[in-house]
């Protein structure tokens, strides 16, 4: 017996910087993202000191020297919404780095070994998960003290969980995958079968969760802001910078909204971003 | 008189930039009361042209052509509001009969909305029409699966219950897109059967497609065969079976299995004595209540190819997994070259026995290279030296005929038999003594099966591999194993040579199975 | 004089009312201070529906004598009224008394009580009322301003409505003290019921009874119909709820939510102002805004360091910037309106060499890290902190700033859980001895000198002498000398006067503060 | 970590090693029930535990640095910090149950439950209003973008998620509060009530702020839902049987996109919950997010209790009426295991 003879020529796979680019979300994404996190990294250099109080310029408009104006005490509103732009990202990528780290582990190793493990990270993501986001992180920022590390104690104890959570499903999916079957077979360590077989395929979603994270996380820090759980004065933070303007929304309405389309902007950007990846990692058929 | 005709049909796909014909320049037409097969491999466009016929196609799609004419009525092919005429006169029954219905309502309250909703019938009417259907379908009970959801129906059941769906209409022309590739062989015998019994009772036309061209010869009158979303050989069944005038339905034709025809002398076995390299003793698996396996036997000569055969939930797979050590029976043993193996098996143990898998596209790493994926198990299983490792994997892809140019690809650019022969040579890798094919070719296109199968004879031959092969496949069992064991509720009925067990069945059951199997010479049938 | 720790609205109080002494309905048409002015005149009472009332702080407790939350005297002020209230003017008149006379000697003051007038259950006022009531808040155990009345040394009631005070020295401010909200009259023994009891459902003199309080939220007052004052109130009621943001407070005013807010944060007063539906109260007021150092704080029990940080303290800035030039620049902790300030007082003000200078004699030379406590809901005061922690950076303090909720700072401050503070001082009276001996005699004053710990043994004895002093210009040299001694210990940084500062709907009338920042309803109209 | 979720894919069968359940519809319910017990149980504990969380000594704290030794000893004894952790755990539960409480209120001396259970019923009002807003703005937008796939509303509407994700709950308040309040006069800028007609008019610019904060989640989740269902191949079937496109998108998308949206709602319920908590700051409304607030500023530790557990429980409770209504809905959802 025969057979038609299978074409044995293989269409170059699309090369990962070909498929970046032809991803919109993520072209936008990095952009955006890269734009706010450049500016954050590199403005503080050239601006002004953000706690100088002109007070000759109280309040004063946008002119040359002041780009966007001054608050209340004559603080230049640029070098502090960049600032604030800094102190902002970095905790909330500080913040969410070693509980998505944390999660991801847990979750990884619950989904793949299953048991009695697996019960008990379920079981306690459900009773977190039902604690409303904010009435935890509150009350956690209180039992601890607020401020920065006040802030990164209640989001790690928080934030694992849904890394936990979506690494433990994905991970449940991809341990029964025929390949993952086959590479066990085929007498690998467990060890090498989850960095090798399963993370790569995993990660994807709590990458994606990450970027979506951080937009959560700046929010979170500016709601604590405005609460005065937050960072404290004068370190500029975009929270505080709305809450401390905002008695000037009907006559210097920059001095608010500046700040809040600072938060728009980044989450715009990193949730672009989180698509893009998600875009760009997907395997494609 | 033709009651359908289709000119110049292009149809393509998808929206942006990557938009391309998938089907062009498509003729075809259906004399009243007819049938019109379709055959052709996965991707030629098959379900585009039926759905193109019912105005169905995903907004993605966008007809570029073509004249449409349903008993002489010219039907525009695109566009709203056209839908409704259209439909009264066609109807469809889909591949898969899960998706088909909606999950959320009865299959009596599904059926009776036609009669209901476009007939405007009371509810009572309706409602006593569905359950006629079912009943006509030969549903059993029908008064009471007409309460039934979906789910809880068996594959057979909702693909009855789609056709029921589909005649409620009252069509002239049933639009049948696969309706059995999900169904086992025996099921798949009784809705061939029920379609041949209803356009027989009423003056039902049909274009039925299949990638099976013994199902489709079965059917119909007039066999299409489509290639690439091309129309290639038109005809009568009988000519394009037996006269095919293009190379490609000639290669087809060639690829298919048949089981030689019961009774047929057989053919002289070579008495080899083999010695028993594997064999199951006694495995019994349940799963929480459900007997999956119950005291199951096994013996697999070295170097012999050992068919397991049985329909759909009689077990096969559960065996595979004790086998391969994936599961660990309640009761019994696997004995390996009569070594009885540990319920839980140490890595080197698992890798004596290797496991081929069903689906091509879900055994390989999608986001590793071909030589990541065996170099992957030489280094850490097999400990090779690294610079012998490039040898090795450019050996193991031409064991399974594979240039070495393949070592730099992903799997998501081979295609389905590729695959599989790279999840082979993964077996191989790791040199071990048994291999163990799940369904290893039931995914594949009939052109393909051929190829892969062809492979696993010759590793037998030259490498003295044992290989147990799972199939509902009888035509495949028969073609290339030695042995044969039957399944049935996870016992054992029947075993022996391939040429005792099949051509000269001892049980009722395999007489059945055996039956069901459809014949590509119409007249043996 | 007392002066309470307080957000800059608050205050506790003493009722103020044109109705003075004479007999009921005429209000007096006084202008006030403030721009708001009595137009009602007399009627049947009532039917002026229920007055929305919005403050930044709500009540935690209704007993006059164990409080001085600003929160707790708005409400009770409206239920308990004094024998004596001080009016929009500042000036003492006669209440629940019709008058006194004082002895020879100064030293027994004989009150008689008005007729006819009865606590909303429908009893009757008597001297023992009175007596109870003074020697209740005299005596209470911790009470903040039992020290009012730490002169008095008996009180008798001569007949139904006579009472004898007797006092153990000659005593100034005494008629002040007796018009302040701690000497408001309660019935005597409180009808026997417990204080707890009894202030769920407090029983009082005043135009209004308590109808609802919600713990944490909003209070319902409804009209006194008993009241003595015929014809008042006009109100049905008052709704005090609590807004915690000040900004809030303004939009609600704006949007007609309110009919009054209790404070104006001074970014919105030129917003107001313009806006002709809303009438902005801005008035001179016995308040002045201060930077305290805890004294038990060891960085702040040295002399040089609390100087060389008042050299810090830029007035004029703080003026402009955080209270848009609302609140003048202060020099003494005297506020100007008041009597007995003194504008010649040397203080150590502005100069940053001097404060470098100062700071180099001190413990603490080459600097150290404090933190300063304000309440979150002020603006100006969180503007005001940031303003003082760039300007220490100078002599290499560094300041935290700890803004927090107003009760939780509350209990931070009066729990000297605190190192350098932000808080106004307000005189309930009109006598400067409140304010005197509050914020200096730390063992009388009944708040450790407005909770600081200062401790000067020479300016005690200078307020207990002006306490005991008639003449008036001798009192005046005298706090004279005390202004210039607390200019120099620098105990706490007078920073600005801020004016009385609330807000109302046009249409509401009759709305009265007088210059120590309370409020009395009976005479407010809505239209 | 945020609770911004989309409804899972339902795993195949094949790696569910949940033990095959027998039994109707009500084996389900009971099962169901079981586990939002479950969950009940440790969120009680975790609020317990909260207190201890409290590194050095919670009553210390709690009084701030220069309190007295007799104060903290005092506040000790109270909170019975000076008992073994059973102990207290146990008078915790003892309480809670009997009274439906977490302990006096430190700073109002009452029982935190007659804080508490006064502003219940606004706070669940704005619950409620906003998650109907939410599903009013998702419904009909994510149905527009699925249908006119690919095209410009649906470029448009996809938009929106990338936009919202980054929108500040309490800007986006700031701005209504100033746009509608201050200058239209359409909504009260704060507060709400008296009356259920003042109390819906003040609540509906909160709840449409906390709205705002989980629509672009719900649109992108419940589009690709849409999506699924039109794409399915039984509403193929359902047109093919000639049925009016109306009926189609009636019986049949509607109801199967239903499930979705529902499970999505319980999911992000939790978020929508914490996200009032915000909005009755920004608003001034005297529920339970500002008494929240005001507790926490007080240290009035037990309020802050009793606050959480009732939002967990609220959530908790939430999810398995979703999960009950879906399962009427979808008769799969009954299945044995086929509930989560
Ligand atoms: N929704 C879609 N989007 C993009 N391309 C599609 C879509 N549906 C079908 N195609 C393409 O159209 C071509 C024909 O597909 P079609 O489904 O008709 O094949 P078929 O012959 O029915 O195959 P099979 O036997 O696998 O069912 C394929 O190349 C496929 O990739
Ligand atoms: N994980 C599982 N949990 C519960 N029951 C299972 C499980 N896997 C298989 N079964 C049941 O065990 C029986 C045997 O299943 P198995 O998969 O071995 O059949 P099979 O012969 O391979 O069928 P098919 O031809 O459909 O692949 C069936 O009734 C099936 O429903
Ligand atoms: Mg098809
Ligand atoms: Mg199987
Ligand atoms: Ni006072």
């Amino acid at each position: 017996m025969t057979s038609p003879a299978p074409a044995d020529t293989f269409s170059r796979r699309e090369s990962l910087g070909s498929r970046m680019r032809h991803s919109r979300p993520f072209v936008t994404g990095t952009i955006l993202t890269g734009l706010v996190v450049l500016i954050a990294a590199f403005g503080p250099i050239w601006l002004q000191d953000t706690s100088y109080q002109d007070p000759n310029a109280l309040l004063s408009g946008p002119s040359a020297a002041h780009w966007l104006g001054t608050d209340q005490l004559g603080r230049d509103l640029l070098s502090r919404l960049v600032s604030a732009g800094r102190t902002d990202l970095r905790i909330a990528v500080v913040a969410l780095l070693f509980p998505a780290l944390f999660g991801v582990a847990v979750g990884t190793l619950a989904g793949y070994f299953g048991g009695w493990f697996d019960t008990v990270v379920l079981r306690l993501v459900d009773v977190v998960v039902a604690f409303p986001f904010y009435v935890l992180i509150i009350a956690l920022v209180f039992v601890v003290g607020p401020g920065e590390s006040g802030i990164y104690t209640a989001l790690a104890l928080v934030g694992w969980v849904s890394y936990a959570r979506i690494t433990r499903n994905a991970t449940s999916i991809v341990a029964g995958a025929d390949w993952v079957v086959a590479a066990r077979q085929g007498g690998l360590r467990p060890s090498r079968v989850i960095f090798r077989h399963i993370v790569p395929h995993t990660a994807t979603q709590a990458v994606v969760l990450f970027a979506s994270d951080v937009v959560v996380v700046i929010v979170a820090v500016i709601t604590l802001g405005y609460l005065g759980l937050g960072i404290s004065a004068p370190t500029p933070d975009w929270g505080s910078m709305i809450f401390e303007n905002r008695s000037f929304i009907t006559t210097k309405w920059w001095l608010p909204a500046m700040p809040g389309f600072a938060v728009v902007i980044t989450g715009l950007g990193f949730s672009l971003l989180g698509d893009g990846i998600a875009d760009v990692w997907r395997v494609r058929k | 008189m033709n009651i359908l005709d289709l000119a110049g049909l292009g149809v393509s796909f998808p929206a942006g930039p990557d938009r391309r014909e998938v089907v062009s320049g498509l003729d075809l037409e259906l004399p009243a009361g007819a049938t019109l097969g379709i055959v052709g491999e996965s991707g030629s466009g098959k379900s585009v042209t039926l759905r193109a016929l019912m105005g169905l196609l995903p907004s993605a799609a966008r007809v570029e052509s073509g004249t449409l004419s349903i008993g002489g009525i010219p039907v525009p092919l695109a566009g709203r509001g056209l839908r409704a005429t259209r439909r009264r006169r066609l109807a469809m029954v889909f591949q898969d009969p899960l998706a088909a219905l909606d999950p959320l309502m009865t299959i009596g309250d599904q059926i009776a909305e036609v009669p209901r909703r476009v007939f405007g019938e009371s509810k009572r009417a309706s409602r006593a029409v569905a359950v006629d259907l079912l009943g006509q379908v030969r549903i059993p009970d029908p008064e009471r699966r007409a309460g039934s959801y979906p789910h809880e129906l068996s594959g057979g059941q909702r693909q009855r219950a789609v056709i029921a769906m589909a005649l409620a209409a009252r069509p002239e022309i049933l639009l049948c897109d696969e309706p059995t590739t999900a169904l086992d062989v025996t099921i798949q015998a009784e809705i061939l059967d029920l379609l041949r019994q209803l356009r027989g009772q009423s003056d039902l036309s049909m274009i039925f497609v299949s990638h099976d061209l013994a199902v489709v010869n079965s059917m119909a009158d007039r066999i299409l065969v489509m290639r690439s979303g091309r129309a290639v050989e038109i005809g009568s069944a009988e000519q394009v079976i037996e006269r095919p005038g293009q190379p490609y339905t000639r290669q087809l034709l060639d690829a298919v299995l048949e089981l030689p025809d019961a009774g047929a002398p057989a053919p002289v076995v070579l008495g080899k004595p083999r010695p028993v390299r594997l064999r199951a003793d006694g495995v019994s698996v349940s799963y929480s209540g459900v007997q999956a396996l119950d005291a199951v036997g096994l013996q697999v000569g070295a170097a012999s190819i050992h068919g397991l055969v049985g329909e759909s939930g009689s077990g096969k797979t559960t065996l595979a997994k004790v086998l391969t050590g994936q599961l660990s029976p309640a009761a019994g043993s696997v004995v390996l070259d009569g070594q009885v193996l540990p319920a839980v098996r140490g890595r080197a143990q698992l890798r004596q026995i290797q496991m081929i898998y069903q689906d091509p596209f879900a055994s390989l790493d999608p986001r590793m290279t071909v030589r990541q994926t065996l170099s992957e198990l030489l280094r850490l299983v097999v400990r090779m030296p690294r610079p012998r490792i490039e040898a090795r994997c450019v050996e193991l892809l031409d064991q399974v005929s594979l240039p070495a140019s393949a070592l730099d690809g992903y799997p998501g650019q081979f295609s389905g038999g590729q695959r599989q022969r790279i999840a082979i040579a993964r077996a191989l890798a790791v040199e071990p003594t048994v291999l163990v094919a799940d369904e290893p070719t039931s995914a594949l296109d009939v052109s393909i099966q051929a190829a892969v199968l062809d492979l696993l004879v010759r590793l037998r031959d030259e490498f003295d591999l044992t290989i147990v092969v799972i199939s509902h496949n009888l035509a495949v069992i028969r073609h290339i194993c030695d042995d044969v064991s039957v399944l049935r509720d996870g016992v054992v009925v029947d075993s022996g040579t391939a040429t005792d067990v099949l051509d000269h069945p001892r049980t009722e059951y395999t007489r059945q199975l055996i039956r069901a199997v459809p014949r590509l010479k119409k007249d043996i049938a | 004089a007392c002066s309470t720790p307080s957000t800059p609205i608050a205050a506790s109080s003493t009722p103020s009312t044109s109705t003075a002494g004479g007999s009921a309905g005429s209000s007096g048409a006084s202008s006030a201070p403030g721009s708001a002015t009595a137009t009602a005149t007399a009627a049947t009472g009532g039917g002026s529906g229920t007055l929305k009332y919005a403050r930044t702080t709500g009540p935690t407790s209704l007993d006059p004598h164990n409080t001085i939350a600003s929160g707790d005297v708005y409400t009770l002020n409206q239920i308990f009224e004094p024998l004596y209230v001080t009016d929009v003017k500042g000036e003492l008149k006669p209440h629940l008394a019709t008058g006194h006379t004082v002895s020879a000697d100064g030293k027994t003051y004989t009150f008689t009580l008005r007729k006819g007038v009865t606590f909303s259950d429908g009893s009757p006022l008597t001297a023992k009322d009175v007596v109870y009531s003074l020697l209740r808040s005299r005596d209470f155990p911790k009470s903040p301003l039992g020290f009012l009345d730490s002169a008095i040394k008996t009180v008798t009631a001569k007949d139904d409505l006579t009472v004898v005070v007797v006092l153990k020295q000659p005593w100034a401010p005494l008629i002040s003290d007796i018009s302040a909200f701690s000497n408001s009259i309660v019935p005597d023994k409180l009808q026997g019921k417990t204080a707890a009891a009894f202030f769920q459902a407090p029983i009082g003199t005043g135009p209004f009874t308590l109808t609802s309080w919600t713990k944490g939220g909003t209070v319902v007052l409804a009209r006194n119909t008993r009241y003595w004052q015929s014809g008042l109130p006009y109100l049905d009621g008052v709704e005090f709820s609590i807004v915690s943001d000040d900004n809030q407070l303004v939009q609600q005013l704006q949007g007609s939510q309110v009919d009054v807010i209790d404070s104006v944060p001074p970014a919105n007063v030129a917003d107001i102002k313009s806006n002709s539906a809303l009438t902005l109260i801005n008035a001179p007021q016995w308040s002045v805004d201060l930077l305290l150092f805890n004294e038990k704080v060891a960085h702040f029990a040295d002399r040089h360091v609390r100087r060389a940080i008042s050299h810090l303290v830029n007035r004029k800035q703080i003026s402009q910037a955080a209270t848009f030039g609302t609140a003048q620049p202060a020099d003494s902790f005297f506020p100007p309106s008041m009597q007995y300030y003194d504008g010649t007082v040397t203080v150590a003000g502005y100069d940053v060499d001097a404060a470098k200078a100062e700071i180099a004699q001190s413990k603490f030379a080459q600097g150290f890290s404090t933190e300063i406590l304000v309440p979150s809901s002020d603006q100006a005061w969180n503007q005001t902190a940031q303003i003082l922690q760039e300007a220490l950076k100078a002599i290499n303090i560094t300041v935290k700033i700890r803004s927090i909720e107003t009760a939780a700072y509350k209990k931070a401050f009066f729990g000297f859980d605190y190192e350098i503070a932000i808080n106004n001082a307000i005189n309930d009276i009109s006598d400067p001895d409140e304010m005197a001996s509050f914020q200096i005699d730390d063992v009388n004053g009944g708040s450790t000198s407005f909770w600081t710990g200062y401790h000067n043994p020479a300016a005690i004895k200078l307020v207990t002498q002006a306490e005991a002093e008639l003449d008036d210009s001798k009192r005046k040299a005298l706090y004279k000398q005390i202004q210039q001694i607390v200019a120099d210990d620098v105990p706490y940084v007078p920073m600005t006067y801020p004016p009385v500062l609330k807000a109302l709907r046009a249409t509401v009338t009759g709305f009265e503060v007088n210059p120590s920042g309370a409020v009395r309803l009976e005479n407010v109209k809505r239209s | 970590m945020t609770e911004l979720s989309r409804p899972e894919p339902r795993t195949d069968g094949r790696a569910d090693p949940r033990p095959a359940r027998t039994g109707g519809p009500w084996a389900f319910v009971g099962w169901r029930l079981l586990h939002a017990v479950g969950v009940i149980v440790g969120v009680v504990v975790i609020t317990f535990l909260l207190l201890h969380l409290i590194p050095g000594d919670p009553a210390q704290s709690m009084l701030g640095n220069r309190a007295t030794p007799e104060a903290v000893a005092a506040l000790r004894h109270q909170w019975g910090l000076d008992r073994p952790l059973w102990d207290q755990f146990g008078t915790f539960v003892a309480r809670l149950f009997t009274h439906a409480d977490t302990g006096d209120s430190l700073f109002y001396q009452v029982p935190s439950r007659s804080l508490i259970f006064p502003r219940i019923g606004v706070t669940l009002e704005l619950v409620v209003l906003a998650g109907v807003f939410s599903i009013l703005i998702t419904v009909p937008l994510a149905i527009w973008a699925a249908v006119r796939k690919d095209r410009l509303a649906d470029q448009v509407i996809r938009i929106i998620p990338s936009i919202g994700a980054g929108l500040p709950a309490l800007w986006v308040g700031l701005l209504l509060i100033v746009l509608f309040g201050v200058h239209l006069h359409w909504f009260p800028v704060g507060g709400a009530g008296p009356g259920p007609w003042l109390t819906f008019r003040g609540l509906v610019l909160p709840a449409f702020t906390a709205a705002v904060a989980i629509v672009p989640v719900l649109i992108r989740s419940l589009r690709a839902g849409m999506l699924d269902v039109l794409e399915s191949d039984y509403i193929a079937a359902a047109r093919a049987k000639s049925l009016s496109e109306t009926r189609v998108l009636l019986a049949h998308v509607a109801r199967n996109a239903a499930v979705p949206t529902l499970t999505l709602l319980g999911l992000n319920l939790a978020y929508l919950v914490g996200g009032t908590v915000v909005v009755e700051r920004v608003f001034a409304i005297d529920g339970l997010g500002n008494l929240l607030f005001d507790s926490i500023s007080n240290r009035d530790f037990p309020v802050v209790q009793g606050v959480a557990l009732f939002f967990a429980v609220v959530v908790v409770t939430v999810n398995l009426l979703t999960d009950l209504a879906s399962s009427a809905v979808d008769p799969r959802l009954r299945l044995p295991g086929g509930g989560r």
